[in-house]
């Protein structure tokens, strides 16, 4: 059965982070899950359009949404955790605020509904791969990782009402079902830097070392991630990290979609590792048969 | 006073309340002095229990704009079940209301407990403005006014 | 013909500043049927009353309507004052411009004329209203105090002293509370035990008191002055005439392992227990959770050991039923549990306590006999780290309320620790100290001063297990919001007092009102503090909000004395506001038909069947017949009744149809 | 046909009726109601397709209360409406007798309200399909047409109240439209008070109108007004699983609740 999803691959996909659009795509491919692109999409606003204007920030995503729900979709795959965040957030706001709402639909010369399901890519692993990974996957994922979330996917909770806010746990359990043993750690959703990596480097050398230092000191192989901007941050940033914590470490940072195109076995140019600073020199072993892919449900709180 | 131009509309809103939870709650608005629009006033009953259909339709039939109707929280009842009775009541009230083609956006249902000052401020607004979208209550107006011609006539 | 009086107060400004009161009293005189529209400064007062009062007099008043503040507020009032003039209370109705007018509006001319329409609906209900005699009842002089925490014992004996009956009921096997729990009490540090044990053998002892533990509350009907109340008395699986609490079941009992309540986990019990060694009374209950012999279904070493054979396996929960004049409600409070803190570990880590669980720690007779020492190893901690207002004062958590003891005990933690430990470091996380109590802030001023306790003003973001260590980060706000981070060996939370679990079911049980986190509300908040919405029903202690001990004795004793008032009455006097069936004269005798359906609508099941007779004594006519002294008039029969044979009485149907039209039609 | 008259007939000889209640011919093709007192006179009676009419309001007639020995021809309407009239209290066992046919048209004696009540299981109960077409038209209207739809409908009411003289359920001695203290029914018959008259009249059937439709077969004027009754009771029964004269000692659906009853629109 063919599946189809509307996607939102936003501006990093298409840039600095196109291992992420890539491996997502293989991903969706192996799964028999077509994405279909919003037609005509624009930027999110990132962080900038909010600290200019409060209307441009809301109809710069309310376009992509109205373009969305005029292409007919329910639901759309937004992997970049700024857009799922900015994208989320507008959607609610406007549709709890019926006179921003007109305000925002004049601009943008739209009719809102604002009843799309805005899934991020954790979301939508659950809800089309998951369950479907068994004989799929090929390698086990046999290594000590650190999975780290950031703070746009969980935050603000009340919003998103994605996992946890504090001590996520929802990326721990789709690689522990790869047969990764993922660590405890208090840096989950701990700050990277974020937008500082340009004009700051030295201040993201410091926040995103201490998530590094704390991965590697706690046995990490690997850090999880998917958000761009961590990962630019905890890869691109090796260097100004190292300096800042006077200390080389050099744990491969990976998106969550590439983790498990290797677990299904793809090849280095599929998944896209082979775009990263820091080499992701990670043995997979074979899997035995009749592995364990079962997704244990942690109890909330 | 009841025009179509919206802006100079103001709706006539009744609301009737039970004495435990919603009046007490509507007090807790004042104390707490929360503002709302003037347009809602309150008639006291006991419980919503003893809140007859027949006065839902008596203040359509004397000229309201809307209704809300208000009590306490299921299980919060101060007479253990008078919420309870009243809410099958308005389930087969209001679907036979719609039936006829009454509005039922005019008639809001609601459960405000003595501790939600701030919820009854909120109700009242959004009534309010849901029926200054909606303009007077016409359909029943054209109903009163030829009303009155009949009596007279009677006479 | 009517001749209404229209009372118009400005409540000082409270009302005249938004409502033009002149202009409102001087549209009234000219409603039909009023004889006398006036206004005044203040209507409550006395000079206002007498107003009301002379008015009734010199104008022959039919109907006063008095339009200020919320009927709920002095509707007893003004009609006590008509009463005294010699109106008939009940022809005094309220208009509420003030809390549904005045004060949730701005000035204008729309507030102004809500206000004339509010006094014109009640000047047509009025005109209806009937001069109507109170209903007098008999009481039963038992109280039923729910709840054997320091409340409830305090106004449990303050009531029996006075010479009445008590029954006091008690969830957990023995009576003491939370008080039991606690090491030593601020500002004095005398011992909590010490001062609370000898009031629980009073109750166990005193002749006026009947106690009930290891019970709960099944259901409650009745009103003031009559409850019913029926009280399920969990088995104990034991027979308590004939145990003599020698404990030889307990030390033989081979299941050791169950974490103790009474501890907060930190110590362990057996299945056959006691709460604590001073519990009253002093006799075991088996946990049938964790009863081998009720999960596999042998052991029975407790009826081996057992001396006078008192362990009864088969015995089943048993219930009393109690009539009762009024309750009292002290249940108490709880504290909010760790793992309610994502931040600071969702409860993961063994060494993030919260401050009932440092009590116990800090108590001579807790797990670790008065030592502290952390519930991971052992080890006695070099630095604590306490937390205040962990999920107080924070609306995120949905609590923005102060929980008002943390600041006192967390004060009191740290010096604990500081006498016990010398060299031992305590820090205190805190938002603002609030020590508003006698004593209170010089206690703090010496933890400070003497006790060098580190107080840091701010908010602890994170909390993390790091080597063995807990890695405290938080801001210091007086240092420029300057970062701090602290290695702890321990950390305290200082979590809020939250309503006791299952408060809010007992609240519905007995229909008394509850705020949003689901503590009781009292009827006033000021002049009220100690009576609920429900007549008859009363409130003493936390349960109502957290209070500290002299707080809590303070509002037992007040409630005791609301008791005690109550019961110095033979006969309790009830507004008539009730529903009856209305007659007519002959052949109809009554529009009711007799269908009976209004039976089946009662929650008092104070309706029943009246034969009306002729005069040879044959059945005439079945028709519905209300009982005064069950019916409490919610009215449900009134809207329900087809052929409008029912009716309530200060509500009935003139009156509200006549508000209806009323406040549409000016 | 003839087995009717020949019990009827023996019932009447015998001394164990002095009156039977049932149908006779009337004009135009439809039968209209008879009492039929003299043994003579049995041959009046019919019970065919054209006996639809609902006959169970005279049980609880004051003047045939009286009579001692009395039996009702009921067709299926007039058994429900039994089921609910004893259910209400209004009619008691053993006071009359009841004739009913089976499905081939075979007299029965039905003797107990049990045995009444398992006849009516057997029993058809939803409405037919003319009305349910009708039903299905009108709640397909936007609000506004069927505002103007029922406003039409209204102001052809004359209040002349035969809806209420023929339906069995309408028993009150004083109906609500003769209290003037408050009028809660305007006395003249313009739309907006024969509005609030039948909302009244299919809010006080909640859960006791058995759908026999007597009250619009009666109307002179030919209202739909039976579909305001049916509206109300196919409620009852989808939300609270409550049908009219089905049992003698059913609540009724108003004078009773369910804590998890559902509801979508209170806020």
């Amino acid at each position: 059965m063919q599946k189809k999803i509307g996607y939102y691959p936003g501006c990093s996909l298409e840039g600095s982070a196109r291992e992420y659009n890539e491996s997502v795509q293989t991903l969706a491919k192996a799964f028999d899950v077509t994405l279909e692109q919003v037609p005509d999409w624009n930027c999110c606003g990132a962080t900038a359009a909010h600290n200019l204007n409060k209307v441009l920030s809301f109809a710069l995503p309310a376009r992509i949404l109205a373009n969305a729900e005029k292409a007919g979709m329910e639901n759309i795959l937004v992997p970049c955790a700024a857009c799922y965040n900015r994208l989320s957030m507008v959607q609610h706001e406007l549709g709890k605020n019926e006179s921003l709402r007109n305000e925002v639909n004049a601009i943008i010369e739209a009719d809102l509904k604002c009843n799309l399901k805005i899934l991020n890519i954790i979301q939508f692993i659950q809800m089309f791969i998951s369950d479907f990974v068994g004989d799929k996957q090929q390698l086990l994922f046999n290594k000590k990782v650190a999975c780290y979330y950031g703070c746009l996917l969980v935050r603000p909770n009340d919003v998103l009402g994605f996992d946890r806010a504090e001590d996520p746990q929802m990326m721990d359990e789709v690689m522990k079902s790869l047969g990764a043993d993922t660590i405890d750690w208090p840096f989950k959703t701990e700050c990277c830097g974020a937008g500082l990596s340009v004009s700051r480097t030295d201040i993201v050398g410091n926040l995103s070392g201490r998530i590094v230092k704390e991965a590697a000191d706690r046995g990490a192989e690997a850090i999880i991630v998917a958000c761009p901007m961590c990962h630019s941050n905890l890869d691109m940033r090796r260097p100004a990290i190292e300096k800042a914590i006077g200390e080389k470490i050099d744990i491969p940072v990976i998106y969550i979609s590439q983790a498990i195109d290797m677990a299904l076995g793809k090849t280095q140019k599929e998944t896209g590792i082979n775009r990263h600073f820091v080499p992701v020199n990670i043995e997979l072993k074979k899997k035995e048969a009749e592995p364990q892919v079962v997704i244990e449900k942690t109890e909330e709180k | 006073m009841e025009t179509n131009n919206n802006n100079s509309f103001e709706p006539k809103v009744v609301a009737f309340v039970c004495n435990w939870c919603t009046y007490a709650g509507a007090d807790l608005t004042g104390t707490s002095r929360i503002k709302y629009a003037p347009n809602v006033k309150i008639i006291r009953f006991p419980c919503t229990g003893r809140i007859d259909y027949m006065l839902l339709m008596k203040a359509f039939a004397n000229g309201a704009d809307g209704i809300i109707v208000s009590g306490c929280h299921p299980n919060d009842c101060h007479y253990t079940s008078g919420n309870f009775h009243a809410r099958r009541r308005w389930m087969i009230f209001r679907n036979l209301c719609d039936f006829i083609g009454m509005d039922m956006n005019r008639v809001v249902f609601s459960w405000v407990s003595a501790a939600e000052g701030a919820k009854w401020a909120e109700i009242v607004n959004t009534t309010v403005d849901t029926i200054r979208q909606l303009g007077p209550a016409t359909s029943f107006q054209k109903l009163i006014k030829n009303s009155v011609f009949e009596e007279v006539g009677n006479e | 013909m009517a001749r209404i009086g229209v009372f118009i107060c400005h409540c000082g400004e409270n009302i005249s500043a938004t409502v033009d009161c002149e202009k409102v009293a001087k549209v009234a005189s000219e409603f039909p049927g009023v004889a006398v529209s006036v206004d005044y400064k203040y209507m409550c007062s006395d000079p206002g009353q007498n107003l009301v009062k002379e008015a009734i007099i010199e104008h022959k008043l039919t109907g006063v309507v008095v339009s200020a503040c919320s009927p709920r507020m002095h509707e007893p009032t003004f009609r006590n004052a008509c009463a005294e003039a010699g109106l008939n209370p009940f022809l005094c109705e309220m208009a509420n411009i003030r809390e549904h007018c005045s004060w949730v509006h701005e000035k204008g001319d729309a507030t102004t004329q809500k206000a004339i329409d509010i006094v014109r609906t009640l000047v047509e209900k009025v005109k209806r209203n009937e001069a109507l005699a109170p209903i007098y009842v008999p009481i039963s002089k038992t109280a039923v105090v729910i709840g054997g925490g320091v409340a409830g014992i305090q106004a449990a004996l303050d009531i029996a002293d006075a010479g009445h009956k008590v029954v006091m009921v008690e969830r957990e096997p023995s009576i003491g509370g939370h008080m039991s729990q606690l090491s030593e009490t601020f500002p004095t540090l005398d011992c909590s035990q010490c001062i609370l044990t000898p009031r629980m053998v009073d109750v166990a002892r005193h002749p006026n008191i009947t106690l009930y533990t290891y019970a709960e509350i099944e259901s409650v009907d009745g009103s003031i002055g009559n409850f019913n109340v029926k009280i399920r008395l969990k088995s104990k699986s034991l027979d308590e005439k004939v145990c003599t609490g020698c404990g030889a079941c307990i030390q033989k009992c081979p299941v050791k392992k169950i974490p103790s309540e009474f501890e907060q986990g930190l110590g362990m019990r057996t299945a056959i227990y006691v709460p604590f060694p001073q519990a009253v009374p002093n006799k075991p209950v088996i946990d049938r959770k964790n009863c081998t012999y009720y999960i596999k279904g042998k052991c029975k070493v407790c009826e081996i050991v057992c001396p006078t054979k008192a362990i009864r396996f088969d015995q089943e929960d048993s219930f009393v039923e109690v009539q009762a004049g009024a309750l009292l409600l002290a249940t108490g409070f709880d504290v909010l549990k760790t793992s309610a803190f994502p931040e600071y570990g969702y409860g993961k880590y063994k060494d993030v306590i919260d401050g009932l669980q440092f009590e116990r720690l800090a108590s001579a007779s807790g797990p670790t006999k008065g030592e502290i020492r952390r519930p991971s190893d052992g080890q006695i901690p070099k630095k604590i780290v306490f937390i205040a207002c962990a999920g107080s004062r924070d609306p995120a958590k949905g609590r923005e309320y102060c929980s008002k003891i943390c600041c006192m005990y967390t004060a009191k933690h740290a010096m604990l620790y500081k006498h016990k430990v010398h060299e031992g470091t305590p820090y205190i996380f805190y938002m603002d100290i609030r020590a508003t109590g006698k004593m209170y802030e010089e206690f703090v001023r010496r933890a400070i001063e003497e006790d060098e306790v580190k107080y840091i003003r701010g908010r602890v973001s994170q909390v993390y297990e790091k080597n063995g260590k807990l890695i405290v980060r938080g801001v210091d706000t007086l240092l420029m919001g300057q970062p701090v981070e602290i290695e702890a060996d321990m950390v305290v939370l200082a979590t809020a007092g939250i309503a006791n679990q299952g408060s809010e079911e007992l609240a519905q049980k007995l229909h008394v009102s509850y705020d949003k986190h689901k503590f009781f509300s009292e009827a006033h908040p000021k002049l009220k503090p100690v009576e609920t919405n429900t007549a008859g029903i009363f409130l003493a202690g936390a349960c109502q909000s957290t209070k500290d001990i002299p707080e809590t004795v303070a509002a037992a004793s007040g409630a005791a004395a609301k008791v005690v008032g109550l019961f110095s009455n033979d006969m309790l006097k009830r507004d008539p506001l009730i529903a009856i069936v209305k007659k007519s004269p002959p052949p109809v005798y009554s529009s009711c038909t007799g269908c009976f359906m209004c039976i089946q609508v009662c929650p008092y099941q104070a309706i029943d069947k009246e034969e009306i007779k002729d005069r040879n004594g044959n059945i005439i006519k079945t028709i519905s017949h209300i009982n005064p002294g069950l019916c409490q008039g919610c009215g449900t029969c009134v809207a329900f009744c087809k052929s409008k044979s029912i009716d309530i009485l200060g509500y009935n149907h003139d009156q509200v149809y006549a508000e209806v039209s009323a406040l549409l039609n000016e | 046909m003839n087995n009717i008259q020949q019990k009827t007939k023996e019932l009447l000889e015998s001394g164990a009726c002095t009156l039977i209640i049932g149908y006779e011919k009337g004009t135009g093709g439809k039968a209209r109601p008879v009492f039929v007192r003299k043994a003579e006179h049995a041959a009046k009676l019919i019970f065919d397709e054209s006996c639809d009419q609902n006959i169970a309001g005279y049980l609880y007639r004051q003047e045939i209360k009286n009579e001692s020995k009395k039996a009702i021809v009921a067709n299926n309407h007039t058994l429900k409406s039994i089921v609910e009239l004893a259910s209400e209290n209004q009619i008691h066992e053993g006071d009359f007798m009841v004739l009913a046919f089976t499905a081939e048209g075979e007299i029965i004696e039905l003797k107990s309200f049990e045995e009444i009540e398992k006849h009516v299981a057997t029993l058809y109960h939803g409405l037919n399909d003319e009305d349910k077409a009708t039903m299905q038209k009108i709640e397909a209207m936007t609000m506004e047409e069927r505002w103007g739809f029922w406003e039409n409908e209204f102001s052809k009411c004359i209040k002349c109240y035969a809806c209420r003289a023929s339906c069995p359920m309408c028993y009150c001695p004083t109906c609500t439209v003769e209290i003037n203290q408050p009028q809660w029914i305007p006395v003249p018959s313009h739309t907006l008070g024969n509005l609030e008259w039948h909302v009244m009249r299919a809010m006080h059937l909640a859960g006791r109108c058995i759908t026999c439709g007597q009250c619009a077969k009666s109307c002179p004027l030919d209202l739909p007004i039976h579909l305001l009754t049916y509206k109300v009771a196919l409620d009852s029964e989808q939300y609270f699983d409550s049908v009219a004269g089905t049992s003698v000692c059913a609540n009724n659906v108003l004078a009773t609740f369910k804590t998890e009853d559902h509801e979508n629109f209170i806020r």
